[in-house]
């Protein structure tokens, strides 16, 4: 057990796994003697050297590319994209290899790797380093994504990812990697890929998000308990395959629906989760579904990143209107 | 040796001039088989072998064999859009016939020749050229990728592969193979270079067949060569005549062990020409010449073997004879088993998404088992 | 006037725009002298010259990217990728650059390409040629998604696209690129990028589509309409932004919804349009959403592909499901 | 001129051998101005004229001027991360000083010493690297690309721009500037061969500043130089020294002649060393050492190009002081001018997403205009 904020529990995930698995190899920019610019692999490549912790040249497609070569041998690489924002170029390898290889060869040949990039806003980040693109993963058939919102199932989740027998694409909350610590277990224990999790039991309304913004979501069921409201938290955590029964479960029971994300509404995941509930749970739904997300734009830059983020206010303010309707 | 940038910098100032060379860089060309036949002085040691020669005829005629039934096929509505590689068999089986079976082959998609030669069944071929996943579940080199259809891509494959061999100590290599047209990708060159930086025994095969559907090698690439993109990589480039079925024999074996003996990457482009159409969607008269077309009809490969077969080996008539029958007859008994093949259940299209199948795609499966 | 397939009216609309505006460029792998794989631009290197259709090297993402310097120069580059299976490697240019050149700089440089692809499956293409991810790119805020469904709309819609001062991605349906003919003005008039079309009018169901399979929606109402159920059957079309109005509009009025798409279902486009339906056309909704869609998996090859993709028959199945509910 | 390969294949056969050279290459390496402050004979012209020198030394005193004060904001929380070009001065200077003003630059994330140059004022840089998009719309050079964070995708703007002269006949040349680390991805060369085919009037600058955040030149390629990555793209490539100011003014210059004739494309591997962390987040001391940093401090630009001035030009120490004075003062204004700037209206993160904005944006507009 440790208190550990979120990337101090990435980094005992990828350790545990090195440790734990030869085929295990870490790979990508800078995760090497730096570890990583979050230093999400700090002291990784002096332990285990430099046979099980690679620094690349500077090509995201290959990255991509050499992962799958090496996962069809049996390997199990971690790589990093160093921001969510130069991930693109490793869709063509993700979308058209890592997630189809098992199927194209009728499961001869497997893709067991895990590619992880720190996303998300919050920062003051440069340009180009506050995206929020995991709806674009999750419409591609073969993948697994992963989303941890709390140091515990940072752990538990990657350890999970990297010994999934498929391609996992593990995005991680920057603006909660340091944000706040908690005791984790650190035995090995992996969680569910295909679990949703309920952070907060509530009666009146479900509110539904991942990422950085569950801590928001958090804090905003606590300011409507104040006022009376009872408010279920969930966390999607695996967008893809994704839990909809328990999403589903939750919303009949309270009949109400707030989904939280920091993605550009439209298409975003938020869609998915809302469009399940007009197709599943619409019987008992008494007030129409709300997304809190940001507008369709481009992330400003820092100094007006905050008009574009979600706030613990923005989501008070959805769930005061669905509370509006009897 | 060519002097280092940083050695350069910190060259000493009383050597500081206005101008030398940073590098220097040559080109190797090479071919040891004419085209009319003659054999040259230098060639490698198996070309002087009967046996051996016989064994990569058979292997070009095989591969020349199986795409004019796949056409055949593709023209009778039996199997699906299919890329031919007439006039290119030396590719295929030169790469084919330096490789060891532990080796793994990282094909694009017109090296049949290769894939059958390394133990492909060819009705599995058919299968996957008919629309069939199951025809990439080849038996014979397992670990082998499968066709690779969006170009380029294959090259990173490659070299993860490769590096998997050398991460695990294991005395193997991966032999990739694209067209000219596939050097233009990003991705080629990324894997070149990765391959450069971590010595990975990888070897790049480029069949520079001279077109990329319409477009012909001048406007695809300015380079002179496109065994040159390999110096950006800091690994050697080669070129040798694809066509002569030895030079690409040697000089695959020359990089494989180059591989073997953890020296690296080696880039090696083979000179060939498109005799026939891109795909059997393609109509090449669109664009280019019959004449250009029927001027590489004396470089092809297997004549200028067989005539070095006959000159020096004595190679008869009836050989030839009972070769072409051998293998027609296989070829056909290929065809046969391939329309014999049962459908795949409907279930199969979801069957191999994930090794698990989350709950969603598990009631999709029951709903068409159910079918 | 002119009876034109789908793949027609494309090539009429180029030439138009090659014709009115010289800061037209038309570029991709074999554009030229082949005119094109599918002949899209069949003739038109031949009229117009090498300095207006430009054959380039097989390099999606430098198409892409040099199509970015093209149009902040001022050009018009009308870029084709030869399928949509290989456009991924185009993402990093079109979310990265294209979609934002003009709200990084203010307007000071702006990006009026078009990238044009063929997607979609049922012609028995090989591997990586049947793909249909338009959701990918009508997440991404900056750019606009545009889909034909006829030979008229293919024409008016891609004259838009090209006059339109910012970046267009526009997927022609190939299934029907030859499946009928239309009469088409070519008077060079253009067709809004923010209208959906209502096929057919209809008062019992709203059955909305884009692409190829909004034949199989008409040819479904048809069929319903032999079974006493008065189907509406609307074409998106313009995906991003989209007319949610008019959408929301017939669904309100009918109260039932129904949506197709060919791209596999989960994140897919008709999530989108769902999660509308569920925040703002609830009221009077009398059945659940129902989506039409490949499950999520990847597009078989030819011999299973009819499995795959949404029939007639499976739009009846759905629009009968919904009319069940009272 | 190298043999061309469909020259090779239809070699005769009399002239077949065994080995023959395909192609040769040589990468030229150039420097004027030693570390000592030494003019080579063979220096180009305008490197005896005084008033030319004194420019190009305080363009890049600016330079080295703005990075402290953009530092110096930093560090007090009134900038954004930041990337210095500390060392690297002569790259950017010797860039914009080639070009025209009718040429366009298209910047990678650490030129700002060629921005300035070229008219943009320093409280629009210090406006876009202080999180205000505002800063990329500047004055001056109106068509010049903004900064380019996604490293290496901005050779492509550059080739798209150049083609863009050429379609229209213009005078023109781009010129794209990138780091050591961007020669890695693809799209660097994609970029360059597309350059290569259609003889594109573009210049490609790479900034070899041995370091890519932690990776070292060595890790990144094993190329023995960056230049020689032109060759796959069949365009010259040449090195010189990077903290030499008139070497690369003089190459550039000679690449932009080169575009203007109609004879394409040229990179240029500039040979410097980043002599500071590699942005304001990063710390350079977790992976290289001191001792390295501090062996590259004496071939920095400024001083060597001070000694030229000083021992040939009677440079005096009341006129280097009157210079930093003027530029410090410069600097200074604009950072006050910066921290002046009012925020942009909440409705700007809207604004600019289409020349027109959709229904949705526009409600999402008016809400923003309430606040
Ligand atoms: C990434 C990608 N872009 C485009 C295509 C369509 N396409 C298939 S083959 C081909 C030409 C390939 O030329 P080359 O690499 O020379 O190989 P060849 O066909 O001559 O063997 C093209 C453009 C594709 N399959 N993949
Ligand atoms: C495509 C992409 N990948 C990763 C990054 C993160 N990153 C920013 S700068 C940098 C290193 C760049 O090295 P180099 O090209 O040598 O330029 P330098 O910083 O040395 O000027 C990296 C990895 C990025 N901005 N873009
Ligand atoms: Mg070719
Ligand atoms: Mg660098």
């Amino acid at each position: 057990m440790a208190e550990l904020t979120l990337v101090e529990a990435v980094r005992s995930a990828l350790s545990k796994a090195l440790e734990e698995d030869p085929a295990v190899v870490v790979l990508g920019e800078d995760v090497g003697i730096d570890g990583g610019v979050f230093r999400a692999t700090d002291g990784l490549w002096q332990h285990f050297g430099s046979g099980r912790v690679l620094d690349t040249p500077l090509s995201e497609a290959g990255i991509a590319g050499i992962s799958v070569g090496l996962a069809a041998q049996g390997m199990k690489p971690v790589a990093e994209i160093q921001f969510q924002g130069f991930i693109h170029a490793t869709l063509d390898q993700m979308a058209n290899h890592a997630a189809r290889l098992r199927n194209r060869t009728r499961g001869r040949l497997t893709c067991p790797m895990v590619l992880r990039a720190p996303y998300g806003g919050g920062v003051h980040a440069p340009e180009h380093h506050s995206e929020s693109i995991e709806a674009i993963f999750a419409h591609i058939p073969g993948l697994r994504v992963v989303i941890p919102s709390s140091p515990q199932r940072a752990y538990g989740l990657l350890l999970s990812a990297i010994r999934d027998p498929d391609p996992v694409v593990f995005f991680e909350p920057k603006r909660i990697y340091r944000a706040f610590k908690e005791d984790v277990a650190l035995d090995g224990e992996a969680l569910p890929l295909d679990k949703a999790f309920v952070l907060r039991e509530g009666q009146d309304v479900s509110v539904i998000s991942w990422g950085a913004v569950t801590r928001d979501c958090l804090e905003a069921a606590e300011v409507m308990a104040g006022e009376g409201v009872d408010a279920e938290v969930l966390d999607v955590a695996t967008l893809k395959p994704y839990d909809a029964a328990t999403l589903m479960a939750s919303v009949r029971k309270t009949g109400r629906c707030v989904i939280v994300h920091e993605a550009p509404r439209t298409a975003g995941f938020g869609a998915e989760i809302a469009a399940r509930v007009a197709e599943e749970a619409l019987d008992g739904l008494v007030a129409p579904v709300r997304r809190v997300t940001p507008p369709d734009i481009i992330p400003p830059l820092p100094r007006q990143e905050q008009l574009y983020l979600p706030s613990k206010d923005d989501v008070c303010t959805a769930i005061r209107e669905v509370m509006a309707w009897q | 040796m060519p002097l280092l940038g940083r050695e350069l910098i910190g060259m000493s100032d009383d050597r500081m001039q206005a101008a030398v060379d940073a590098a220097e860089f040559r080109i190797p060309f090479k071919r040891y088989l004419s085209a009319d036949g003659t054999l040259a002085d230098a060639a490698p040691g198996f070309a002087s072998d009967r046996s051996e020669l016989v064994r990569l005829y058979e292997g070009m005629l095989r591969t020349r064999a199986f795409d004019t039934e796949a056409i055949a096929l593709q023209r009778t509505g039996r199997l699906g859009t299919y890329a031919s590689s007439l006039g290119q068999e030396a590719v295929a089986i030169g790469v084919a016939a330096a490789m060891r079976p532990e080796d793994v082959l990282v094909p694009s998609f017109r090296e049949h020749g290769a894939q059958i030669w390394r133990g492909v069944r060819m009705e599995e071929l058919f299968l996957y050229w008919g629309g069939d996943e199951r025809g990439s579940d080849f038996s014979g080199p397992r670990e082998d990728f499968p066709v690779c259809v969006p170009v380029g891509t294959q090259y990173c494959h490659g070299v993860g592969v490769g590096l998997a061999f050398s991460l695990r100590h294991e005395d193997r290599c991966s032999v990739v193979v694209g067209g000219d047209g596939s050097t233009s990708r990003g991705d080629f060159h990324e894997a070149m270079n990765m391959a450069g930086v971590w010595k990975v025994p990888a070897v790049f095969v480029v069949n520079n067949n001279q077109w990329a559907i319409s477009v012909p090698r001048a406007a695809q690439t300015a380079a002179q060569t496109l065994a040159q993109k390999a110096i950006g990589a800091g690994i050697p480039g080669e070129q040798v005549d694809g066509c002569d079925v030895i030079a690409v024999r040697d000089a695959v074996e020359r990089a494989l062990d180059r591989g073997r003996r953890g020296e690296g990457a080696t880039l090696i482009e083979c000179l060939t020409y498109r005799l026939s159409d891109h795909t059997t969607s393609d109509d090449a008269t669109r664009y280019r010449e019959d004449a250009e077309v029927s001027s590489h009809w004396p470089e092809e490969p297997t004549v200028r073997l067989r005539t070095l077969l006959t000159e020096a080996h004595g190679w008869s008539r009836d050989e030839e004879e009972a070769l072409r029958k051998e293998i027609n007859g296989a070829v056909k008994a290929a065809s046969d088993a391939y329309l014999q093949i049962d459908p795949q259940p409907a279930t199969a299209i979801v069957d191999y998404t994930y090794a698990e199948l989350p709950t969603d795609l598990k009631a999709v499966r029951d709903q068409l088992a159910e079918r």
